[in-house]
């Protein structure tokens, strides 16, 4: 039976070592602003404590246990000396208000990782402050808005994004006031350029493109693309959750994207978390980057220091409490001081062969990429719809089936275009045999859904629970012990 | 090649089932004219030792002294056992939690999570975070005004008394969606309940402690607002409610919306970032609270298990029509802060508060003694108060700092005479020798 | 199937981030002292090595995850902060060699340790070297032996230990050129004092002792042994392997005995580390003091300094390369620190309860412990002998099962003289429920072994591995992959 | 009550199922004359946050700087990752793997330990460790006096230029077996061959490199041992074999029996320990080897699984008859080397060695360019050199210390003149700029 740490909670019981003792017998808050009962947190022990979560650990799969093939999350290795760096008690310990005299350290780290994303990405200027992809996605839509707003162009409320695109593209469209307008992929996975053509106007924004796209191909007409935005007078937005791909090889600065976000937990290999955090550092083009958000780190004689609203006028303004995660940026600077240009360009070059290598393997074994004809970026989609069809075993099915061979599952469902999709994302930093484990192993379970679909459809049976009831999830909400 | 574990026999066997003869030919779908074919600018990588070194090197520079500064941010200690769990591979190095069976130690962390933050808030339900304390604010916004249906104006009233980051971040992200931010005034740091007009507002932001770190009159502010039925978003730092009566029991009815930045709970100060904020609201909002939520539900076989909920929500399937964009959130710190809180209980929660109350408390007694020093205000605070110098800061400020102490946040342009006054915090870690010091600083100047 | 770290090695991949890149063209050491060909190292990326010692990690049973009640052994929790305190650079990056004038806070440490632990204990001076408790045995012989040189008593050369003793008492007395004499235990589990009197003699240079003793007993009679063999001219060894039940409420030093070590990594909660480092200091009374190995450490108006054999003539000398396991010497401090005098006195008392309690609880349900009419003191022993007979069952058997209800079996067939023996110590950081869950699965293992014995005989059914063949290992002896 | 979980009810209601009515009844066997009711020399608890504080300020006061000492003890960079996986709970906190099914995670990280330490020195089987490289030498001693049954001798012939701290503690153990220990002379710091009386030996240490930094004529010493039917114990660095010849390889036969200290396999220098001792030796010599053995076997359905193996040589099982009296050995430490060997391997450890080759050369070129410093002696050094300061090294190395550099070993009463010698290395991590700091204070002095 699962027991939560509140079943292993006693009253009175605690860590004792925990216990701070200082006298503070007097109470000088007044009686009606206290709280009556104390709050139900757990009672336990130290030890029960480490043993829970310790145990809790245990149930996971992670990068450090298991291949993660997670498409379009770009789950590689994270450096255990990144993490060292940045949890230094130098580090650790700055307040955040410090001033800019006691903090010349993570300064000058920030100062640099700004001038290397400017170099990566061929932008003019970037900010580091977006705390993940979805709030860079959200620092550019409000950037292109005041863009339009300065030269009085009012009436740009849309904003075009494909109908492969990831769900944070149209929810950010949304929480930054604009509309959200559609436009076709085509067969091969490149935008339908008509289809463009049609929904462009005096009322488009912009376009928020990832390249390589969501259906893991590259764009090839990103030019096109390009020239019929921006000659309707919009702008071109990059959604870097790609980046991993084209790292060093092709510049989204010069595909004339005017503004974009980076994952640096993608592609710069800072730790997942199990949800985050993550950074979406903004970067953009000289028309753009007036418009970036504060903090930003600048370098004068005097040493480095920040540049506020009160010199940046244009600027969208703040976007988090202090200046977003630094400790996350501090890790991509550390990672990328390890790759060098070089170790950046091999990124792209190992997780796109990876990619391919895993993408024929299973089409060798009669597997269905979304799109044969097409090279795979630094991930692929298949289709598992024709052996849904034939055995009634669908892509979730083999997704829970993957996890007993010791695998996770790709992402599933996504792009929402591709019917019964896995998007599988190998990386660069796994093993050729590890990608032969995989194929195997997907080889393994079309036989069995072919002999044995109930196997299948039931899984999995070595994990810690069987298939999970969402629906009843759901329908009984259950989102608190007590 | 660093992390690439690729051989020369590795590629090439792989280039052979690919039919290529070169890794190059991979990217032949990229039109030339964007490709770029080296970064220039970039210099060589280097390995972990040089990398640790030169980092090394770095964190010195900030070794900055004893802290006394707060605003936000808070220096409290951390038990070993908390980093040390968190920093575990499989919390470290998993993503969110979409394969729920393989996923069970987030899922059910999280759960456990949302337990003790509704506990702590005395409301409902809560989410699995969102990105810090600021944005917090802005989301629970957005959702006050998506959830109050009785109204039909967009006016949400913020404090004057509010964290200026939060307001200054609130206001670029929810402005545009034409939601108008009007300032409550404030006499003597307090927000003056009797001046604010209620009138068509849809909801009402409530900092407690505010800013300054005063202690509001919650009570008649709550009731105000849902008065004239405009939600209360209630603003709090949830070290505090170890204390402090949970925004759930303000007034008659308590808070709608609850807010907050999760650093006081395990959190390394790091220079602010990653922390976590923390949302918090009644079951009958629930479909309207963004990020992730985890729920409890079976397998086949009736075992408890733990699943992503309430997906129905969230970008990846409602996409335009989703309660936020949010994707990635700030679980690691998440995870943190749940073993905090475990490790703590509700008795080491309320001894850690309690302490730094009394510290101070102990500090602005044992400042005020000082014949230019005073308070400058006169109701409750909590563990930060505002203290006048008498004089400008700036010179003292850097005087203390060049002597290892930071002696608290100026409040320069920030609240009247803000040149002369400082915002100071002493948390459970700082010691009457520290105390000492700062007295000593001062009088030397 | 199980792969070796070998297993995923292949030729020329490695961890490049941890390569050193130092210009070192010029090779200035003579060809023939070099090596051929290169050591047979794994070669693998660095992500393989974490993910594979991470999952090695994850195949074991430990403090941090599963109730681990090894008698003997004290497998308390082991306290995270006490980590932390060690392993700060400051401690990590000393040579042992730099000089004493930038060496004070780890001698301060260390000093402090000395005379706490001679205030615990009841002795007169404390050496902090041995590195475990079998060296520190091993320094007391030689003490006791030097002693008796000192005095010209070259004839005694026997030592005596009980039957019930651990293996290490009779292997430190030959390893010390002594030969071991047993001493019967008498049905109480006390020292057989006509047994004694029996081997005691003009050749006895002492007796080796626990109290409480393997048995899990306290040795009543402790006054009668010292007085006989103090009478005869023997010296009085205490190992302090079972500390932990007197800690703050019995010393050592006040039961007469001459010379003793501790076991840090049992008593003090030092982390057992998958079989090691330990520490075992030695304490004497003044007698035995001078033979105290070196380096010690001492307190000057100068400061803290080291002790060595210029000043310690008698000594008998070095038993490691530098001062021993210095870092498991300041987990003890600091754990020490924070128990404090009453936290000591706790230690035994819940130590103790916690064993009762669960003894009883065993005996309730139809368990035997060997000594039924004795108190437990911090852990216990139960015979299955009649289990075994009944239903076939034994020990081991019954030791397998538990691994699959999640706990790790006690120690079995220790002491030797109990047949079918379970020496069991849950530790004082426990709970009661996790008792109780102990106690019910007993209770079931029971049930099982009376119906379905094969069930039990074939366990562990849900580890990673079934039981394992130990007759095979050392037949096909296998103890390196190439 | 730290680390205690017992609540008061639980208290009461374990006493009420015995039948007591406190806790002090349990101890009613102990003579009332042997009890203790108080510690009164020992202070009070402290938090974990006090605690912590208290050895911050301690672990400050070592930072002693640059590191130019070797002498037995290396300052190696770790890689990030060993530690962080050695502290792991599960294999910071499990004990020596009895139960073999719930420590396959132990056991086969044992198994791979012994692969890699008998590919290293080139023999057949390593052992799971003993404590030290000092009492690894005394317990190889002891062992090849068991093994070589052709000698009815106990004499032990050790050479001059060993360790000195491995000469005391053999000297400690060994005797008292009755084996008669004999120092080989020295000329110009190397063993002297033809000096030697091998006659009668039962066994002939030699340490390569020596105390002294210097390659012994290892191939010259085994086949002379040999000749006389004595074994010949090596005693090595594991680093210095990615680059030197190995044991098993000296002479015609190779070494008998293998042994050294770990440390510089991933083991912070930590003032000498925790560190660990290994011991190789030949197939035919394993019932002799002590301590622990993992060993790969079956279980029933045919799966691989590690075991403790050949346990009967061992101190619960053989008792007063066993090989030797250890138990625990230094298993953490264990974990963490053979992490770090994984993580560099052949290549990376080959690496590592020649740095720290050139750099030691590199510092002895550049301080021998003073008039007054000098080389002692002639022969190849391996990453450690005797220089010669020309004057007593006492004033000398209290001024850099105090500049923040530790500038080597001084060798007083250990070799001639040795009040002017210092022993000097630079590892891996020292920097060409470590170097001029030692060459400018030098010239400063
Ligand atoms: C294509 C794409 N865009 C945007 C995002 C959002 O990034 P984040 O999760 O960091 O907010 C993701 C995240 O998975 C993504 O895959
Ligand atoms: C009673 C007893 N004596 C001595 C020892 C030996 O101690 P160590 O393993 O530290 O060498 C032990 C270890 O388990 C023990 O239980």
């Amino acid at each position: 039976m699962v027991e939560t740490i509140f079943d292993k909670s006693r009253p009175t019981r605690r860590a004792v070592a925990q216990r701070v003792k200082e006298g503070f017998a007097q109470q000088p808050l007044p009686e009606h602003q206290l709280r009556s009962a104390p709050p139900m947190l757990p009672e336990v022990s130290e030890l029960q404590a480490v043993r829970h979560f310790t145990n809790l650990a245990r149930k996971n799969f992670s990068i450090d246990t298991h291949f993660y093939p997670l498409g379009s999350c770009t789950m590689k290795y994270n450096p255990r000396g990144v993490h060292r760096a940045a949890m230094q008690e130098g580090f650790l310990n700055r307040h955040p208000l410090t001033p800019t005299s006691h903090s010349q350290g993570v300064l000058a780290c920030l100062f640099e990782l700004q001038e290397l994303l400017q170099n990566v990405t061929g932008t003019a200027q970037v900010c580091l402050t977006p705390m993940a992809g979805a709030q860079g996605e959200l620092t550019g839509a409000l950037m292109i808005k005041a863009y339009h707003t300065d030269n009085n162009d009012h009436e740009r409320t849309e904003i075009i994004v494909p109908t492969a695109a990831h769900g944070t593209n149209p929810a950010t469209a949304s929480m930054a006031g604009l509309i959200a307008k559609e436009v076709e992929v085509d067969a091969d996975g490149d935008v339908d350029l008509e289809s463009l053509k049609r929904v462009v106007g005096p009322k488009t924004a912009g376009i928020m493109l990832t390249n390589p796209s969501t259906c893991a191909v590259f764009e090839r007409r990103i030019q096109a693309i390009s020239d019929i935005v921006h000659d309707a007078g919009g702008l071109l937005y990059y959604d870097g959750a790609n980046l991993n791909a084209i790292l060093g090889r092709a510049r989204p600065g010069d595909m004339q994207f005017d503004v974009l976000h980076l994952n640096l937990h993608k592609t710069f290999a800072t730790p997942h978390g199990g949800g985050g955090p993550g950074a979406g550092p903004v970067g953009a083009n000289e028309l753009l980057a007036p418009y970036l958000p504060t903090p930003m780190v600048t370098k004068t004689e005097n040493g480095y220091g920040w540049l506020d609203r009160s010199v940046r006028p244009k600027s969208i303004g703040r976007l988090s409490s202090f200046m977003g995660n630094v400790g996350i940026l501090l890790r991509a600077y550390a990672y990328s001081m390890m790759l060098g240009a070089n170790g950046m360009r091999n990124v792209s070059a190992y997780a796109t062969l990876n990619a391919n290598y895993l993408m024929k393997r299973l089409s060798n074994a009669g597997f269905h990429p979304a799109y044969p004809d097409r090279r795979a970026t630094h991930e692929f989609a298949i289709s598992l719809r024709q052996e849904a069809k034939a055995t009634g075993v669908t892509a979730m099915d083999f997704a829970k089936r993957l996890l007993d061979y010791g695998f996770h599952a790709p992402t599933t469902y996504f792009p929402l275009l591709i019917p019964e999709c896995f998007l599988i994302e190998p990386t660069e930093t796994e093993t050729k045999e590890e990608l032969d484990a995989f194929a195997d192993a997907m080889i393994a379970i079309l036989k069995e859904a072919q002999t044995d679909p109930d196997l299948v459809k039931q899984a999995p049976h070595q994990q810690p629970v069987g298939r999970l009831d969402e629906v009843q999830a759901v329908r009984q909400l259950d989102v608190t012990a007590h | 090649m660093p992390f690439i574990p690729h051989t020369h026999a590795d590629k090439e066997s792989m280039l052979e089932t690919l039919g290529i003869a070169s890794i190059a030919d991979l990217f032949d779908e990229i039109p030339d004219r964007i490709k770029c074919d080296s970064l220039p600018d970039i210099p060589d990588g280097i390995s972990e030792m040089a990398m640790l070194h030169h980092m090394a090197h770095r964190a010195q520079e900030d070794a900055s002294g004893v802290c006394f500064l707060g605003a936000g941010c808070y220096d409290h200690y951390i038990p070993a056992a908390v980093w040390d769990i968190a920093s575990r591979g499989e919390f470290l190095t998993a993503y969110t939690p979409y394969q729920a069976e393989a996923s069970q130690g987030t899922l059910q962390l999280v759960y456990e999570f949302q337990t003790m933050l509704a506990s702590l808030t005395a409301m409902d339900v809560a989410n699995a975070s969102v990105y810090d304390g600021a944005s917090a604010l802005a989301e629970a916004i957005l959702m006050a005004v998506r959830v109050n249906r009785k109204s039909k104006s967009r006016r949400v009233l913020v404090p004057a008394s509010l964290h200026p980051s939060y307001l200054a971040t609130v206001r670029s992200i929810v402005t545009h969606q034409g939601i108008e931010l009007e300032l409550m005034t404030s006499h003597e740091g307090l927000t003056a309940v009797s001046d604010v007009d209620l009138e068509n507002a849809v909801a009402v932001v409530v900092q407690h402690p505010n800013f300054l770190g005063l202690l509001e009159d919650v009570d008649v502010l709550t009731n105000r607002a849902h008065d004239v039925d405009a939600l209360v978003i209630g603003v709090v730092n949830p070290m505090s409610l170890a204390l402090l009566k949970p925004p759930g029991d303000w007034g008659d009815t308590g808070a709608d919306i609850v807010c907050g930045d999760g650093q006081p709970l395990g959190i390394p100060m790091a220079s602010g970032g990653p922390s976590f904020g923390f949302l918090c609201t009644r079951m009958i909002h629930v479909r309207q609270l963004p990020g992730r939520i985890a729920g409890r539900t079976q397998d086949k076989d009736g075992n408890h298990g733990f699943v992503l909920t309430l997906q129905a929500r969230e970008q990846h399937i409602r996409r335009a029509k989703a309660t936020s964009n949010i994707c990635t959130n700030q679980g690691l710190l998440v995870t943190a802060a749940t073993i905090y809180m475990t490790l703590l209980g509700p008795q080491g929660l309320h001894e850690i508060a309690s302490s730094c109350v009394h510290n101070t408390h102990r500090l602005v007694d044992r400042l005020t003694e000082l014949p230019n020093v005073s308070m400058r205000f006169a109701t409750p605070y909590f563990h930060e108060c505002v203290l006048d110098f008498g004089e400008s800061t700036e010179a003292l400020q850097q005087r203390m700092l060049d002597n290892g102490i930071l002696p608290g946040y100026p409040l320069t342009g920030l609240i009247d005479k803000g040149d002369q006054a400082m915002l100071v915090c002493a948390t459970e870690v700082r010691t009457e020798q520290d105390i000492d010091r700062y007295y000593q600083e001062l009088t030397n100047g």
